[in-house]
């Protein structure tokens, strides 16, 4: 009786968790037409789970708490009574046709969101972002017909609230997988396929994603964020995005300009409007606006940035950037340089 | 049972320095950057040099980094993938400015006349010892074992962990980079 | 011989003399070697099978180990007790060894000691070759857990998608291992595989037709199909991977850009990998049955439907591999077939389920340690299958998929499906293995830990795979809040820990100083419990004639047994494949070094494959020699001075007998 | 039951049935069967890798790279595979004499197909070695020069496989004579090889017809 007891008990937790559960990365907090039509069907799909389990155990628990006890001496049942077996042969043929049509239903319903989901796909005018995925970094570029309207930038999304998104995605090295759990379900990044992607942000807010496809050391932490934002803010946002940032004039900025582009810095990173234009690395241009570094797992700031640059392989060991020496000072300059990529 | 026990610790410090994954690892005689001698002229007698030896070279996960870093920092561009196009080739047997691992480190660090440039505080030591490895690898001077296999991309020449071992001619190097004997 | 023979009694002049003077005969014909040579060389199907469940359950532990290191890791975020690198040898060191180490080996290693017991046969039809199988898998694991203590361990996942495990992003020998390690265990099941079907089909005992092999002795056979056409695809595609890795060899297969595709990859390994846990599952449910009969005292409720539905379940588990796709770009007609395959497979769990709750509502249950386990296999296994169907969708696959709510599924599954039955079946059949009692107060503390500390590690799992947690990750960041379910699940893991540990206990203690069992202590009516406990080398005296399907309780004390078969010499009885009326008697070979050497050529071959293409030649060459002595001496064998002439003739030129 | 004081009643008498059949009667002749069923999936899924290159790759068979300048068609040359299947197409007739002389054990004629089919299978692995090159392609060139060379390699290996089977039941034959169990060797050998011509018959229009078809 116990045991049973404490499974009730995990099945009503279990709808309480669920119910409660919400947050910037989860899929049943839905910010999204996509999501949104997920998460109706799962609820269908777990209330009937949940009905049919808490029935299954009900008639196992029956079964064992009967009072019909015997041991391994009492004679075996070889020819049971007929007309008891016909009954209960008939419940179990009827149990079985139930449960074919209640999963015929399930099928059906699933069919039927699917198309739902897919259908945005023939929106008009949505964003198109070209995302490629990176050992362990996500390269974003807004897509504009007006090349100089493009945007590069790295790990993090601005979208307006309500305009459908479309999303393409391919990668240079191994299989990812882009997962925003809030907005949609996932789609792989597979080397030598173009994969496109519809989705369509309906509540403001930031969200997190993260890739979904084991892709080595630091799967764990490829990760992206997203900010949904009123159209006004997302304008204002992209009109900064396409200008270059001014050249510093501070003394130390200059300093810390200079100490990038004679570094290694300019190996892989690139910034607009200087000699620095490698793609090996995240754009770096306007850092100052994202707010995280290391594939949005730690916030971007002064101190961060320090560990980051000398010792990423500590923060995320296996990551593609380097260890680096600097004075103290220079370093200073350098983090405030990047601090004002605005 | 004894030998069993003495080849199991061989296996196991092989395949420690083979297949190591070294994330945060000192560079191997970082202090050499700048020790480069380019002349055999000296007063008395000449200071006898050990050979460097590459730790990178044993190494599985070095030498594909060394790999990636070869294409992005763009060394294809003049060498193409080992063939030599702008740049000499670094599958053959020849080498301008030396074979041995600290030679073809002083190459990348320091670059050289008509064309290489120096990669001088462009990279950090580490990798350019990776890359001064994958570069022997070119020529199968490393451990089939660990040199890379072939890449996810056309076809354009056999796989480093197929390349026969070519035997180092370093008679054509001008005298500057001849190492004192 | 005709089948109304079957009925025609004689009555035999078997007296006491005459039994014991056969018992005798067959002792020394049926005796294994002595000492530890004996043991390299025991043929006996019983040795090999209990060999392979310990080897099988040792790989378990360690896999278990692996995986309690990982829930430390993941326990708190940013935890360092693994970097990243050690964190995947881990966690795919875990996958392979529990699918390719434990579940399958231990599933058919039961199924090689009890199927000739259960079919009331002496031994296995071939075995040599099936002591040889053992070896392989030996050595298969051997090579993994090494590899990892070598730092070799393979780190792109059990399922080694490429690109990352191919040649370009997976440098070093850690694949390469692990493909070789694929080879030689699956070569070994489907050794095994091969010896479980050619025994059930023409070795069963007398009377013993199709609608009566006990439905454990079902399972196996259909799994064993299953692993005959299922097993190949993960060897070749394991081998097509390290030959693209290979050096001097290095193909194309999966690089796209000369024509390869990575998608070819993942439906090759799938075709295997979903095939895979029906290979897992379908034994189990083979103990349930077994434990679900003896101890509700009834006769099966449904037998028919459990035998159809666990060949259906063998034929769909090969039609929804593709549900382990869903998120790559697959054309929208498949996703739906594959969907609504991978719901019709629901149906036979179903039916399965229900006659099973039927025999239990029935019948009048005798409640022991083993039925506990079923029913704990009930608890968690419908959970996992329900999740399951929330998999087979394909919009919440969208989101579900490669999350931690994937993880919680296959472990309710496969934990719940298989381990819970697996160790009640060893509390089941215990006595006969050993001849010794399992202590029934430890079994339910054992069962009482196992069970809550399940719930404990994985059901939390879902609610994370919804809150987002990608599966295989080393760690995550704090702000997502995973830390709280995480440290919960590390807190399972460890009650399970201490669950398996009174399991060792108990068993090592039953071995020590259980209780010694009858030979047939549950009341079960399955032929192996009319055996001894532990069965004789040649397990039945005379083989007895099938008066039913559920053998022993049907048994009637004037059925007739089978005489004639020699005593002299190993033969095993030949019955004909639907009925099994007797047909011939098959002679089959002792004890022999020769699998051994051949395990030892097969694994020097495979491992060298890692290093060099040349191994394959070489290892042909050598195996031929082998081989060759092999048969030859098998041939031998069969002409024993004492075997009378009519039994092996040999001919001349005129086709007369010498 | 075994147990010691039991004496059956009654018993079921076999001492006087054979001790060897043939075809499905022998579980040695389902051992190979199904070890035949496992190597048929083998063969199936290089099939599916084979057509799923072939799908993957424009044009079809792609260019010549082992000359200069580069050759657009391709496709391999039969002559050669042709020999080779005609050839074991014919070595079907000894294989059932084989086969049959077996069932009839008729040692004579056993003593002389024995050596005969040996022969044929040697020169068929010599000619599977020469066949390789009117490929044109090697193993690492592209995957189709890799899905065609594994096929080829798979069946060449079981050419290899039954070859060592006949070595050893030629020596046995000659130096130990003919007896039951080697009569039904003799037929299971002769299984494997019409599997073995029966796969090439499936196999052969897919490796060097289907590249002239699509």
């Amino acid at each position: 009786m116990k045991r049973t007891k404490s499974k009730l008990s995990i099945v009503v937790l279990a709808c309480a968790a669920l119910a409660s559960c919400g947050g910037p990365q989860n899929a049943l907090d839905s910010a999204g037409v996509q999501a949104g039509r997920l998460e109706s069907l799962w609820w269908v799909f777990f209330w009937v789970c949940a009905v049919v389990y808490v029935i299954v155990m009900a008639i196992l628990v029956i079964a064992f708490l009967r009072n019909r006890r015997a041991d391994e001496k009492s004679a075996p049942e070889l020819l049971p009574d007929p007309a008891r077996e016909q009954r209960v042969s008939n419940i179990v043929k009827g149990a079985v046709g139930i449960s074919i049509i209640v999963l015929f239903t399930l099928m059906v319903l699933s069919f039927r969101t699917g198309r739902a989901v897919n259908s945005l796909s023939y929106a008009e005018s949505p964003i198109e972002i070209r995302i490629t995925g990176n050992q362990w970094w996500w390269d974003v570029e807004y897509r504009d017909p007006v090349p100089s309207m493009n945007i590069r930038t790295a790990n993090e999304l601005h979208l307006p609230v309500g305009r459908p998104v479309k999303l393409n995605l391919q990668s240079t090295d191994v299989i990812h997988s882009f997962w925003l759990p809030n907005m949609h379900g996932k789609i792989d990044l597979i080397p030598g396929y173009e994969t496109t992607f519809f989705f369509r942000p309906d509540e403001a807010g930031t969200y997190f994603g993260q890739c979904a496809e084991f892709c080595g050391y630091q799967h764990a932490k490829m990760r992206f964020a997203v900010t949904v934002e009123s159209q006004e803010d997302y304008e204002k946002w992209a009109a900064a995005q396409r200008q270059v940032p001014p050249p510093p004039v501070d003394p130390l900025q200059q300093r810390g300009q200079q100490i990038f582009l004679t570094s290694v810095c300019t190996q892989c990173h690139a910034v607009a409007g200087t000699t620095a234009n490698a793609r090996v690395g995240p754009d770096l241009t306007h850092i100052a606006t994202r707010h995280y570094i290391a594939a949005a797992s730690m916030h971007n700031v002064h101190d961060h940035l320090k560990t980051w640059i000398t010792d990423p392989q500590r923060i995320k060991p296996g990551v593609r950037m380097p260890m680096n020496t600097y004075a103290e000072e220079d370093l200073n300059a350098l983090v405030t340089y990047l601090e004002n990529l605005k | 049972m004894k030998r069993a026990a003495v080849l199991i610790a061989i296996a196991l410090l092989i395949s420690c320095e083979r297949e190591e994954r070294g994330f945060r690892v000192q560079p191997p005689q970082a202090d050499r950057i700048n020790s480069k001698q380019l002349t055999t002229l000296q007063p008395g007698e000449s200071i006898p040099q050990q050979v460097v030896v590459n730790e990178y070279e044993q190494n599985a996960f070095a030498l594909t980094e060394g790999k990636r870093l070869f294409s992005q920092m763009n060394c294809v561009g003049c060498h193409a993938n080992g063939g030599g196009s702008i740049g000499p080739a670094l599958m053959d047997a020849k080498w301008i400015y030396g074979s041995q691992p600290d030679q073809i480190f002083a190459t990348i660090v320091e670059g050289r006349p008509n064309g290489m440039p120096s990669f001088h505080g462009k990279l950090p030591d580490y990798q350019i010892w990776q890359l001064a490895a994958y570069v022997r690898s070119l020529s199968g001077q490393t451990p089939k074992d660990a040199a890379p296999g072939r890449n996810d991309n056309m076809q354009v020449k056999e796989p480093e962990n197929s390349k026969d071992r070519e035997k180092p001619n370093d008679a054509s190097l001008p005298k500057s980079a001849e190492r004192p004997e | 011989m005709e089948d109304d023979d079957l009925d025609k009694k004689q009555s035999t002049d078997l007296t006491e003399e005459t039994l014991e003077h056969e018992r005798s005969e067959l002792e020394e014909a049926w005796a294994p070697g002595k000492g530890f040579y004996g043991w390299l060389t025991d043929v006996d199907h019983k040795s090999v099978g209990l060999r392979t469940v310990v080897t099988a359950f040792a790989f378990f532990g360690l896999a278990g180990l692996l995986a309690l290191v990982m829930r430390l890791q993941l326990a708190v975020p940013e935890n360092d007790v693994l970097g990243p690198d050690l964190y995947n040898q881990f966690f795919t060191t875990h996958g392979s060894a529990m699918m390719f180490l434990f579940a399958v080996p231990v599933m058919e290693g039961m199924g090689i000691y009890l199927v000739p017991l259960m079919v009331g046969t002496r031994n296995v039809s071939f075995p040599r070759m099936n002591l040889y199988g053992y070896y392989v898998y030996l050595i298969g694991g051997v090579l993994l857990f090494t590899a990892l203590v070598l730092n070799i361990g393979p780190d792109a996942g059990w399922f080694a998608y490429v690109p990352l495990s191919g040649p370009e992003f997976g440098p070093g020998k850690r694949v390469d291992l692990w493909s070789q390690m694929v080879s030689l265990t699956e070569i070994a099941a489907l050794v095994g595989a091969v010896n479980i079907i050619v025994t059930v089909l023409k070795h069963r005992a007398p009377g013993m037709s199709l609608n009566r092999i006990p439905l454990f002795v079902w399972s196996e056979v259909v799994t064993a199909f299953m692993i005959v056409f299922a097993m190949p695809a993960v060897m070749l595609s394991s081998t097509l991977l390290s030959m693209d890795r290979l050096t001097d060899v290095s193909t194309h297969f999966f690089n796209v850009a000369e024509g390869g595709d990575p998608i070819l990859w993942q439906h090759l390994f799938w075709f295997f990998g979903h095939p895979e846990v029906y290979i897992i599952f379908i034994p189990a449910t083979g103990f349930v049955s077994q434990i679900i009969t003896t101890f509700s005292r009834r006769k099966t409720f449904g037998y028919t439907a459990l035998v159809l539905t666990m060949i259906a379940t063998g034929f769909i588990g090969f039609g929804v591999w593709v549900h382990h796709m869903f998120t790559t770009p697959l054309p929208q007609l498949g996703q739906s077939i594959f969907t609504a395959a991978s719901m019709l497979i629901v149906v036979p769990n179903g039916v399965q389920i229900f006659c099973w709750l039927a025999t239990l509502w029935l019948g009048r249950l005798n409640i022991r340690v083993p039925l506990l386990f079923v029913f704990g296999f009930f608890a968690i296994f419908v959970m996992g299958g329900l999740t399951g169907v929330m998999l087979a969708s394909v919009p919440l696959d969208l989101q579900l998929h490669d999350t931690f709510f994937v993880v919680a599924h296959f472990h309710h599954v496969l934990i719940g499906g298989a381990v819970f039955p697996l160790i009640g079946a060893i509390y089941y059949w215990f006595p006969k293995f050993t001849g010794k009692m399992l202590n029934e107060g430890l079994g339910k503390v054992n069962f009482v830990l196992l069970f809550v500390g399940f719930f404990l590690v994985f059901f939390p799992m879902h609610f994370l795979g919804i809150d987002g947690m990608p599966r295989r990750v080393y760690t995550y960041v704090e702000e997502t809040g995973w830390g709280d379910l995480n440290l919960l699940a590390t807190v399972g893991a460890f009650t399970m820990g201490v669950g398996v540990l009174v399991f060792i206990v108990n068993v090592l203690r039953g071995l020590l100083s259980g209780e010694s069992a009858s030979n047939n202590p549950w009341g079960a009516d399955t032929l192996e419990w009319s055996a001894d406990s532990p069965p004789r080398p040649y397990n039945f005296q005379n083989i007895p004639v099938v008066q039913g399907r559920h053998s022993l309780w049907e048994l009637t004390d004037d059925a007739p047994v089978v005489t004639g078969l020699h005593t002299k010499f190993r033969e095993l009885l030949c019955t004909t494949i639907h009925d099994a009326s007797p047909e011939h008697r098959y002679a089959i070979p002792g004890p022999s070094i020769i699998p051994f050497l051949l395990s030892l050529v097969t694994g020097a071959t495979f491992i060298g494959f890692a290093f060099t293409p040349w191994s394959i030649p070489l290892g042909m060459g050598a195996s031929f020699i082998v081989l060759f002595g092999w048969f030859w001496s098998n041939s031998t064998e069969h002409r024993p001075p004492h075997l009378p002439e009519k039994d092996n003739p040999v001919y001349d030129e005129e086709g007369q007998t010498e | 039951m075994t147990s010691e004081n039991f004496v059956p009643k009654t018993s079921l008498d076999v001492s006087d049935l054979p001790s060897t059949e043939f075809d499905h009667r022998s579980p040695l002749w389902w051992g190979n069967l199904i070890g035949l069923m496992i190597e048929t999936a083998m063969f199936g899924i290089m099939i599916a890798v084979f057509f799923t290159v072939a799908m993957n790759l424009r044009p079809f068979p792609p260019p010549r790279v082992d000359r200069f300048p580069v050759l657009l068609d391709s496709e391999p040359n039969l002559t050669l595979p042709i020999i080779g299947l005609l050839v074991l197409l014919i070595s079907l007739v000894p294989g059932i004499l084989l086969d049959l002389a077996g069932r009839r054990r008729d040692v004579k004629s056993i003593k002389i197909l024995l050596p005969v089919t040996l022969s044929i299978n040697l020169a068929l692995i010599l000619i599977r070695y020469y066949e390789f090159d009117s490929l044109h392609f090697k193993w690492n060139d592209n995957a189709y020069g890799s899905a065609t060379w594994m096929i080829l390699g798979l069946h060449m290996f079981h050419l290899i496989v039954l070859f060592c089977e006949d070595v050893y039941l030629t020596v046995w034959t000659f130096v130990r004579g003919i007896d039951e169990k080697h009569a039904l060797d003799l037929t299971v050998a002769a299984v494997y090889w019409y599997w073995i011509v029966g796969m090439w018959v499936l196999l052969f229009p897919i490796v060097y017809l289907v590249p002239r078809m699509l």
